[in-house]
């Protein structure tokens, strides 16, 4: 029951991510969509926000949309390239590390936002082996803020994680904290339905917004456990001042855009 | 200062992998996922058929699955095994995992990345934040009682430290990452000179932290430049002769992947190369083929086509090579 | 990124001292011994009659001896009071010490380096191999009472952990040391842009861990450059935007320190320097007359001569000012 | 007693030390005259050894002698610039650090080669303040051999240090491993009178050497503690190459030599 769109799944996720990061944000980014949310946020309504790599690259000047974050469209022009001892430090960094926002994705997540980016099935014989951490259980657990891209599936949105990657929300509030964990846990899931949130109170995951012809109980059927449903509003469609900005100044070849 | 260089050809990059590369050694390879993987001297390790490797990573990629791919690897210690929109996880590392052909450790990329630090710096371990509460943690890919009986091995993954500092520094808990000191680095970069002085432009990535933890260093770098030259303007260099053992010059050293301010990563290869690479029989005829049927890696690039080569020179206004096709 | 920046005179370095150091706030500042002391900032802070800073020191030499002399200094931590052959112990701080005014924790070079490290990594600490079997760890300047009452102190001077890790890493023990993050940073630099990035030319001394340690950071620097300029070779830059508070363009702000590439130490100066501070009087009066008495910089450098300030100019060729009288 | 001498105690000291540096070594080097012995050693018999200094200077080309470490003369045309940061975990790395020599001063030495160079009298109110360890306290702990500079006074030559610095040989044989030190300890001590050693066996000072003019007696009245005599030997004068090599190509100025 999906109505005709001008724009396709991953435009309205990277629109809704760009949405998300503030203005002045140091933007941590991964690879694929949330780079290119990271440069349509600058362009469109953070113009003051700072894209940042975990490779070493502080503000990178994102002329062609970068395939991996060591891709040496990342390292052109920027404040200052560094490495990855550079990048981490400039996270787990007590004044520097609360201004970032972090990208991520993963394989699985569960209610409180942890991540799964290692392995579906047993860990010592995996039936499917993904890249691993990279930098995500890093930035996840030292920013003050993260926003997540899933593709949204049963599967995939989990009670029980097979493997435990990165860190959300643990267990609920105080969760971080009892770990000795710094900084908050994720802001917000956008997948290729809707927008989930955190409660402030219980720091489950809800479902905050749903994109246009979807509904909030078809999320709900692709999700592998209960979501509040009660808060969710529509979300908006990207307008064609973001579609054009995301089409032709961020990935006109459509790399990451298919 | 001595030289550390044999005549500057490919002759010297056989000789160095086969001096400084044994058969069930530790290795470690500069770059990350698609820039900078000294690609030339992976290929000279597989084709001399090194066997038994024990690889220290955080996220090289490519090189990382070549290397898996043919074989040359029993253990790896990693933090991410991709290659970013070409293969999101390596293919080759992907099977020889799901086949239970690859011990695995995994760690994040800081954890890799301070355990490189570690060994530079001549400590066992560094402190870190990261990790505190996952499996990274707790679940362990060699277990206890391997660790205890192999000394190549620590004897813990990482131990999780109550900050004996109280409240200081905002952290009540800490996890300790132990060392490495891999018995060889390899590192590709732009610039070295006969000595073994060697300057990275653009993103260094660990290959400082990779390359000054290792017992031996080989350098493989696209033009050996004079020292007076690297002596210039010294604070731009970030190895020095103290830490090298090899220097051997090999232009397109970093071929398929990018070497910034030289060229690009080649689109057309990582693509061909991610197909080949999902199929076993595939995977043999590439490997044969591609890496095995040549002598060196001037042979392996002169099976491409030239003007594939050109149009990934690196604009040097930007340095990489702009507008390229990259579908 | 936002500028970093007022109007780029001497008024903003007013201003910027004024903002960000305040009594009883905790400082370091850049440089080692005779080299890019930021000068002209400590003049400033001087001037301004700052009152009980807390000074982390690694051997930062002339800066910290005329601000612990100008009484601004309550404690200290330090690795190394010294001006090389002009001073192989600071005068003033000496004196400050052996009367009993300045209260003095002592520390390695090393493990200041690595408490500013731990400081800018986000880090309570990070071990070293360092001082294990000396008083250094053992005699306490801050005691423990004290420690234990102020909460701008950890609570241990260091502490000593047996290798968690067993003998990996060939280390028994390990001398744990705490983390600094200042209140304020300075650093003088020969290239800044209005944002906040920053390049250094030579040595790097402790700065970058410093800057990147501190909750408020100033820049001075010789020549404030276009960002462009820095962003053409931003492997060049050691510190971004994302750690600068203020910049403030001041030639010759290290005089009478040196600065690679810009200009040598002034031997008469350091020599007058020394003779002065061996008395209290001729002290009072080199503090009144030198730095008091003039408004700013501008003022203080048009006091010394024309022409000993054009023999410092450093020779292009060696970065420092070739052939020098230097007695 | 002294016999008529063409040359002074500072350059009879640098030559002794020059003397003490092997070809091929990473000589750590602090101010005054360990540079010259370092530059000395270095156009003499040691062509191939490096001078390296804690402010991050690798392989220094020093056409002028420097005055402090941070000298910019320690700058030039060096293999490498870095910091403080760099220059410690040379020395402190396994592989490097077993390659340096450090040259060290003091202000007090004990038998067993340990130094003091912070304070007179009691830490908490001394009597006479020095500068403090700077980075002696971090040589001394990591890398295999020191050769130490002293003004042979009995004040200065202890049988207890006022403040105990950097650690040498510590109580004896097995005394640096047992406190988990890595390296050996002071290899020699070369004063105005003369060079001392430590035995293999029980790691004590003695008189290895005494320079001509001067004798074991005078040494042993200049020392605190007993000094083992039974193997010392004449030292043999500078020679002309090397005066003319330290007067003419390393300190013209006599900034250091006086």
């Amino acid at each position: 029951m999906v109505a005709e769109r001008d724009y396709t799944d991953r435009e309205m996720m990277a629109i809704a991510a760009a949405r998300q990061i503030r203005n002045g944000e140091i933007v941590f980014c991964g690879t694929g969509i949330s780079m290119l949310a990271a440069m349509a946020a600058k362009k469109i309504s953070a113009p003051e926000s700072t894209i940042f790599f975990e490779t070493g690259a502080i503000d990178s000047r994102l002329d062609e949309v970068p395939l991996a974050v060591a891709d040496s469209r990342v390292m052109y022009h920027t404040a200052l390239n560094g490495g990855l001892a550079d990048a981490f430090a400039t996270m787990q960094n007590r004044f520097t590390g609360e201004q970032v926002v972090g990208i991520l994705g993963a394989a699985q997540i569960d209610p409180f936002g942890n991540l799964n980016s290692t392995v579906i099935g047993d860990y010592a014989r995996p039936k499917i082996r993904f890249s691993g951490s990279g930098g995500a259980c890093d930035v996840a657990s030292f920013v003050n803020r993260t926003i997540i891209f899933m593709q949204h599936e049963k599967r995939k949105f989990v009670n029980q994680l097979d493997y435990f990657t990165s860190p959300g929300w643990i267990d609920g509030p105080g969760g971080r904290r009892r770990l000795g964990l710094p900084g908050g846990g994720p802001a917000a899931v956008i997948t290729n339905l809707g927008i989930m949130g955190f409660g402030e109170t219980d720091r489950r995951m809800y479902l905050m917004a749903f994109y246009p012809g979807v509904s909030p109980e078809e999320i709900q059927q692709n999700t592998g456990f209960a979501l509040d449903l009660s808060r969710a509003r529509p979300c908006p469609p990207p307008t064609p001042e973001e579609l054009e900005t995301l089409r032709r100044h961020c990935d006109p070849q459509r790399l990451i855009l298919g | 200062m001595m030289e550390k260089l044999g005549p500057d050809n490919l002759a010297t990059l056989k000789e160095a992998v086969a001096m400084l590369v044994a058969d069930g050694c530790s290795l470690s390879i500069g770059g990350f996922t698609i820039n900078r993987n000294p690609m030339a001297a992976v290929h000279e390790i597989i084709r001399q058929k090194r066997r038994g490797l024990h690889l220290y990573a955080h996220s090289n990629g490519q090189g990382v699955d070549e290397l898996v791919g043919a074989g040359c690897v029993d253990r790896i210690e990693i933090a991410y095994a991709g290659s970013g929109r070409f293969a999101p996880t390596c293919v080759r590392f992907r099977r020889a995992v799901e086949q239970g052909r690859l011990q695995v450790e995994d760690y994040s990329n800081y954890q890799m990345t301070l355990r490189f630090m570690a060994g530079a710096m001549g400590l066992p371990f560094l402190p870190t934040r990261s990790g505190l509460g996952t499996d990274i943690l707790t679940k362990w890919g060699f277990p206890a009682a391997l660790r205890r009986q192999d000394e190549t091995l620590p004897d813990a993954k990482v131990i999780t430290l109550d900050n004996p500092f109280g409240t200081w520094g905002g952290a009540a808990k800490l996890v300790l990452v132990p060392a490495i000191n891999p018995d060889v680095t390899i590192i590709h970069v732009q610039e070295a000179d006969r000595f073994g002085n060697a300057r990275i432009q653009g993103l260094t990535f660990a290959d400082i932290e990779q390359a000054r933890a290792a017992r031996r260093l080989l350098i493989t770098c696209e033009r050996l430049v004079d020292d007076e030259y690297l002596r210039h303007r010294p604070e731009h260099n970030q190895v020095s002769f103290l830490h090298t053992d090899a220097v051997v010059q090999v232009p397109w050293g970093a071929y398929p992947t990018a070497c910034f301010n030289s060229y690009d990563y080649d689109p057309e290869y990582l693509n061909d190369y991610r197909r080949a690479a999902g199929d076993d029989s595939t995977y043999e005829k590439y490997l044969k083929e591609k890496i095995l049927a040549v002598r060196d890696h001037f042979e392996f690039l002169a099976a491409r086509k030239k003007k594939s080569l050109a149009r990934l020179r690196a604009d040097p206004a930007t340095g990489y090579a702009t507008g390229l096709d990259r579908r």
